[in-house]
């Protein structure tokens, strides 16, 4: 199956003649109908989004394969790539020290940046510092007078213990295990996004594939929440999205997909669905 | 002199098709299925449970002591910075579920005796349709509802900045339990004997007297397993209530406007990020939740049984 | 026609009675006379339940029904508008065929109507609840056990149980419709002994399926056939020298 | 007099007890309708859920003769199809080896080897007059239907049904024709007191310990169907149980004084006469399979495609709504699967109604 | 005692009858005489009906109840081990006291029993089934209706419809439990009827609450009181001249 792959790297040589518009000038790829078989993937939610179109595409160009992508949480996907359950998993943090004893392959798929959101009747607050972030999430700050807003109670929103974006926020913005008791958990990006659209005292923090119209963005260190200011490093809250798995388990259609994951095409896929993808 | 003992074995062996204790046996079989499924659920759930209070545990023993006592449910893989404190959703699941139950079923009950006494048979119809509906409506949507519709309403009264509360989970359950309490409680009340009402009636007793005085109470055996229905409904509802509970890691609620954490949105939650020690605690929490249920399932039964007596 | 010359309790005036588009009774002439059992024979579904449970308007109750012509208890119409159907009730007490005590004590049974009628003292619901077993003949069976179940009572101590029970609102006239069909032959005749007593304070009309006992029990007999009143005698006229040749038919056992 | 006002407070309670109920069914149908009525449309009900990207050959092409409009789609320009003519190459477009017509909606995202971003209607044009004869495509249908939820639906369903009710019916059965009073009655009662009781959460734990992990059944329509087929059994053993029971002792005795054996009084009397109760319990199984979200997550998996086999994934419509809630907030995509799901509850109800009325029609007396 | 002098098709020695702890029965002694209709009176629960059934072992289904004594099938004791229930039921058949066909067609309900013997042919089916209802005298009345429902016949002629029922597996006794308590009179007339027909080919054993239908049908009568036979005799004897005093205190009425 050697020349699959490399069917898929050829295909994906040609430049991407604009970053913008994204390349569709790669040569539309032959589809080699040799590959056929399974692709299974589970973890994140906050990858699932990207995880699917990727799925998507590479269905397109191997029309035989079947992928799926569970969306079932970055622990479980990890476990769940170890036990075989499914061939690969992916996470929306790093690998744990007690993941890394179980011996898998990492990969980075892309990184993603965490926006910290406040509902958008909350005017008077665009900007917190880390410090001032930390210092509400640890419930040392817990009225927005004290960084310049209203004199309302803050509502602090949170993902569930285990997610990876909590755990990825928790460590960029260092309070981890200290998250104040008197914070609302919210189930997944969405569970977070309504209950901040819904409460105008909410701060909560969401992927950025998450981001909408129905919640406030605020700039970190003054710093735009944008892919530009994540890949320039000076956005200072993202994390990577990873892909771990065990050669073993692997079938040829899903080491192609690994592959595929490297390829132009799929950094534009990644950025379509809002991540950002690594060169 | 003949003596001959009479029973279902007996007259069994007695038939001529050979065949019929076999289909018997597969009858017999099918019924321990029941018993064998609930012996799976419990030893796979609770063996799973209890391994963080093993010594053998690999992860390090958790005292179970401070697990089921514990005001702070804060997950590690360290276990000694690890924090699985699950009395505070105890607290918060009762009072959800009491609340839920005190609201809902003196309503069902009145609901119920209006609807299968007093109401015209048009609304009646209409009405008991409606409630069926009612009953049918996936949890998630209830959930759904809480949160856009009665946790800003909360919000708009409450003392605290958010309505994800006590309050919302009562209101929300209530709406939940209700279908089913009053469906069957309409049911109980409507198999009372019209030999009562005819009696109540020559007494010289209105409609509405004789169904608050003598139909409801001839009822309440089949109005309590309703009632029982209800309360496995409201302890065991997860989908609806983590959307609106607002799920705190600790903290006793002290007023119906604090957020609580039911044992139910706690698993529902982290299940599918937990490995480890963190999942077991999960399954440990889930025990405490089966446990619970199971036992108010027999103390409620015992009590059916001694109401049927009178 | 008759033998007594007491004053009629309840006077049926050319009584129809419709179940929906059903005729059950065809211009019924009856009166039942003060401190007289009146008995009502007849094959099954004859009307016989029917009009007794005109007389204390517990019809009503059933969807459809419509009555034309007229029910005077004391000479007044039951039927007339702004009649207090409660009170008609509690003047007219009524025993069903299957004892039907309700699912609680037999104190609370009893003490069920005083305390609808609004009296709350303890001590004046105790001597109600007294009496009224004692006019039933049940006192002494049941003094010790006031407050258990009355469904735990046997077949005929229930059906006495009833019978106080329509006592305690001290009702004039007594309805009883089949008291004795589902009991045993022993409570039938405590029962029978009951009515005999019964009819010394009240005015009893009795529907019974049972030739013997409509003979022992009664003073008038009427006997209907679909819907219609055949004959209205005394009842030693009706049983010994019944002048329609379908009553004889009927008494003869022809039917039954 | 004093009777009638503590008739009159009664009657108000209740009244007021009846209304409330009544109220609060108005408002979570009517938010419900509200917020997800708008994304109800065919698409809706017959789209794939998740966007398909695939590319389509075209045969003897002379100009596509189709009409398209720009669309936004994942933050970029496209071309979405606004028409097509019948007669148009689009329509024999194949894919896979399998036939794949265009269709409205469809977007565009290449043309042989040209990008469509930014591409604008006239651009298209000009190009489109130069196609000809084999050409490949590359489209995107767009996602966000229900079509293989319905599906997975049903066949859970289906499946759920297929393991649950020859267990429950022979186990009804046995408990109402074979079994004794004593200790096994006791428990199985007891046992299957307590099923009812355990809170689909933890059924959901249980069917991911044990078929998805340990009988290695992965995220499976069978590992949810195996879970669902416990959840059911107390409704399901419980009616089919008293709607054996129910059959008149009458036609036991009928049957056995013509000599029949136990057994062929079970399979020609008995069962014949109890079908009606036991379809009713089938209903409300069905019903609570609709509902049913927490044992399905853990159990069955999300994915939103219709499996091929039963050891692939499934996602019900409930499943999908609730992780669409918690994934995405999306509340007006969860209310308008909620609809659907109530109105597929409507059709088991009045089938149940429709049941019941039959049901007294085969037994008048 | 008889002054027939037929042989006993069945016979009854010394048979105890318990429900659980309950003895129903008590040591009983009888013979049903070979095409004669022999008849069981008495109170209710003196035990007939229960009598009747120990001679099908239809009581078997009945959990907890236990036999002593014999019931002998043509000098075979039916209860001995290995003793073949389903062939004794078919050789003795029985009509209950509610009509109760299966709610099938008609043609189905009587081709039950011959199916379930393995008779499969339908011409030979639908000789039986014509040959059992002209046997019950419904023939006439339904021939053309056989692929109706059985319940939409009239409780008369759905009884007659079990009788057929029964008649279709060949039964030698037909057993039948108060089979017109149900019915109207009419009804009622043409079972008796059908009964001094049947009795020609057919040992028919019958319990009625009916005294002038146990006058009218019977050969020989049997009394019981409290689980006894107190008096069996031919009918005419009982009636006319019963030897117990017990036995004229309820032909007289003195029971009911
Ligand atoms: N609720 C009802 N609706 C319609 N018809 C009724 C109703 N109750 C009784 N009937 C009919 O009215 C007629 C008289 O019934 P009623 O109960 O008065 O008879 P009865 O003489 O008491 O008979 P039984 O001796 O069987 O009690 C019968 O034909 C019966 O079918
Ligand atoms: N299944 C049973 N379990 C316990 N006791 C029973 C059962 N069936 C009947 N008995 C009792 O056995 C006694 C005889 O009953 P049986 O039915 O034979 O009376 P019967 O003479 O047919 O009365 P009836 O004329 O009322 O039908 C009665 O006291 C009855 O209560
Ligand atoms: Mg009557
Ligand atoms: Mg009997």
């Amino acid at each position: 199956q050697k020349e699959t792959e490399t069917t898929v790297s050829d295909a994906t040589e040609a430049p991407a003649d604009n970053t913008e518009t994204a390349s569709d000038a790669t040569e539309a790829p032959e589809a080699p109908m040799s590959l056929s078989g399974e692709v299974t993937v589970s973890g994140s939610t906050s990858v699932e989004k990207i995880g699917i179109a990727l799925g998507d595409e590479f269905m397109a160009m191997y029309p035989d394969v079947k992928y799926t992508y569970q969306g079932i949480g970055s622990s479980a996907g990890v476990k769940n790539a170890n036990e075989g359950v499914t061939m690969l998993g992916t996470a929306s943090r790093n690998i744990k020290d007690s993941e890394k004893e179980w011996g898998m392959t990492e990969e980075v798929l892309a990184y993603d940046g965490i926006a910290v959101v406040v509902n958008p009747a909350n005017t008077a607050v665009s900007n917190l510092t880390m410090e001032e972030i930390q210092k509400i999430y640890l419930g040392e700050i817990t009225n927005w007078s004290q960084v310049g807003g209203e004199d309302t109670a803050i509502v602090v929103v949170s993902r569930e213990d285990g997610s990876g974006t909590r755990g990825a926020f928790e460590e960029l913005v260092e309070f981890e295990d200290s998250l104040t008791a008197d914070a609302l958990i919210s189930e997944g990006n969405g569970g977070v996004h309504a209950t901040v659209a819904e409460n105008e005292s909410a701060i909560g923090y969401i992927s950025f594939t998450y981001i909408d119209s129905a919640v406030k963005t605020v700039t970190v260190e003054g710093v735009e929440p944008t892919v530009e200011n994540v890949l320039a490093t000076t956005y200072p809250i993202s994390r990577p999205f990873m892909i771990v798995y065990h050669e073993a388990n692997l079938s040829d259609a899903a080491k192609a997909f690994l592959e595929f994951t490297k390829t132009d095409l799929a950094k534009e896929i990644i950025e379509e669905k809002g991540g950002i993808a690594i060169d | 002199m003949l003596a001959y003992f009479c029973n279902f074995k007996d007259l069994n062996m007695r038939k001529t098709k050979k065949y019929e204790p076999l289909v018997e046996l597969i009858f017999r079989i099918s019924s321990v299925m029941t018993i064998v499924a609930v012996g799976f659920i419990v030893l796979f759930i609770i063996s799973k449970g209890v391994q963080p209070f093993l010594s053998s545990n690999k992860e390090g023993t958790y005292s179970f002591v401070k697990f089921i006592s514990g005001l702070e449910w804060r997950p590690n893989d360290d276990i000694n910075k690890a924090q699985y404190g699950i009395l505070y959703m105890i607290v918060g699941s009762l009072f959800a579920t009491g609340g839920a139950i005190i609201l809902g079923v003196p309503i069902s009950i009145f609901a119920a005796g209006y609807l299968s006494e007093l109401a015209n048979e048009k609304v009646k119809k209409i009405a008991k349709a409606g409630i069926m509906l009612l009953a049918g409506i996936p949890s998630v949507i209830y959930g759904v509802f809480g949160l856009g519709f009665i946790v800003p309403k909360i919000k708009e009264i409450s003392p605290m900045p958010q309505g994800q509360s006590l309050l919302a989970v009562i209101i929300v359950l209530t709406m939940m339990i209700l279908p089913t309490m009053i469906v069957i409680a309409e049911n109980a009340i409507a198999s009372v004997p019209s030999a009562y009402r005819n009696a109540s009636y020559a007494l010289g007793a209105s409609k509405v007297y004789t169904t608050i005085h003598v139909i409801i109470p001839a009822a309440r055996r089949g109005i309590l397993v309703g009632v029982i229905l209800g309360v496995g409904r409201a302890i065991g509802e997860a989908m609806a209530v983590v959307l609106i509970a607002g799920n705190v890691s600790g903290g006793i609620p002290t007023s119906l406007f604090e957020p609580i954490r039911p044992l139910t949105a706690n698993v529902v939650l982290e299940m599918s990020y937990a490995t480890g020690l963190h999942s077991e605690m999960l399954f440990a929490t889930g025990s405490i939740l089966m446990l619970f249920i199971i036992g108010i399932n027999l103390v409620l039964s015992r009590i059916i049984k001694r109401m049927g007596k009178y | 026609m008759s033998k007594t010359n007491k004053r009629p309790k309840i006077q049926i005036k050319n009584l129809d009675f419709y179940y929906s588009d059903f005729k059950a009774l065809k211009n019924v002439n009856l009166d039942i006379l003060e401190n007289k059992v009146t008995a009502f024979i007849g094959p099954s579904g004859c009307g016989k339940s029917t009009l007794l449970r005109t007389m204390n308007r517990i019809n009503d109750l059933i969807e459809g029904t419509r009555i034309e012509g007229k029910v005077l208890l004391d000479d007044e119409d039951i039927y007339q508008d702004n009649y207090n159907v409660t009170t008609l009730r509690t003047r007219v007490g009524m025993v069903f065929q299957k004892p039907n005590p309700f699912p609680m004590s037999i104190y609370e049974n009893i003490a069920y109507g005083p305390k609808l009628n609004g009296i709350k003292h303890k001590s004046q619901l105790d001597e109600i609840v007294e009496q009224s077993l004692r006019s039933a003949a049940l006192w002494g069976e049941v003094k010790d056990i006031l407050q258990s179940n009355a469904l735990s009572l046997s077949g005929g101590q229930q059906q006495r149980l009833c019978i106080s029970r329509a006592l305690a609102v001290s009702p004039e006239v007594l309805l009883m419709d089949e008291p004795t069909s589902a009991l045993d032959p022993i409570s039938t005749l405590k029962i029978e002994d009951l009515i005999a007593e019964l009819k010394k304070d009240y005015t009893i009309a009795i529907v019974t399926h049972n030739m013997q006992q409509g003979a022992r029990v009664s003073d008038k007999t009427a006997f209907f056939l679909l819907g219609e009143v055949i004959e209205f005698d005394d009842t030693d006229t009706i049983f010994s020298n019944p002048s329609n040749p379908k009553t004889e038919e009927y008494i003869t056992g022809k039917y039954s | 007099m004093k009777a009638k006002t503590q008739d009159k407070v009664f009657k108000g309670i209740m009244l007021f007890c009846t209304v409330l109920v009544l109220s609060l069914l108005f408002l979570i149908l009517g938010f419900v309708l509200i917020k997800g009525i708008g994304l109800i449309d065919m698409h809706f009900l017959t789209g794939d859920f998740d966007a398909k990207t695939v590319y389509v050959d075209l045969q003897n092409v002379d100009g596509l003769n189709i009409e398209v409009a720009p669309i936004e789609y994942d933050t970029k320009d496209y071309l979405k199809i606004t028409s097509v003519e019948s007669g148009s190459s689009v329509l024999t477009g194949i894919s896979n080896g399998e036939s794949f017509p265009l269709k409205k909606g469809d977007i565009l995202r290449r043309i042989e080897d040209k990008n469509t971003v930014g591409m604008t209607v006239d651009e298209f044009n000009s190009l489109d007059s130069q196609l000809s004869g084999s050409i490949r495509l590359k489209v995107t249908r767009p996602g966000e239907g229900i079509f293989p939820l319905i599906i997975n639906t049903l066949s859970i369903i289906g499946l759920s049904l297929l393991i649950a009710l020859p267990v429950s019916l022979f186990s009804a059965i046995y408990l109402a024709e074979y079994a004794k009073k004593g200790k096994l009655l006791d428990l199985i009662r007891f046992t299957t007191s307590a099923l009812s009781g355990i809170p689909s959460i933890v059924f959901g734990l249980f069917g991911m310990l044990a078929f998805v992990t340990t009988l290695k059944l992965g995220f499976s329509m069978l590992s949810g169907a195996l879970t669902l087929s416990i959840v059911l059994l107390p409704t399901l053993i419980s009616q089919s149980e008293e709607a054996v029971r129910r059959v008149p002792l009458t036609f036991r005795e009928g049957s056995f004084a013509l000599g029949a054996t136990k057994l062929q009084t079970i399979f020609k009397v008995i069962l014949p006469n109890a079908l009606s109760g036991i379809v009713v319990g089938v209903l409300l199984s069905v019903g609570r399979i609709v509902a049913e979200s927490a044992a399905l997550v853990l159990t069955a998996g999300t994915v939103a495609l219709i499996p091929n086999t039963v050891f692939e994934s499934a996602s019900t419509l409930t499943v999908k709504a609730y992780t669409v809630a918690k994934e995405t907030g999306d509340i007006a995509l969860a209310c308008a699967m909620g609809i659907v799901t109530i109105v597929l509850i409507i059709v088991v109800n009045s089938a149940v109604g429709i049941i019941r009325k039959f049901d007294k029609m085969s037994k008048f007396k």
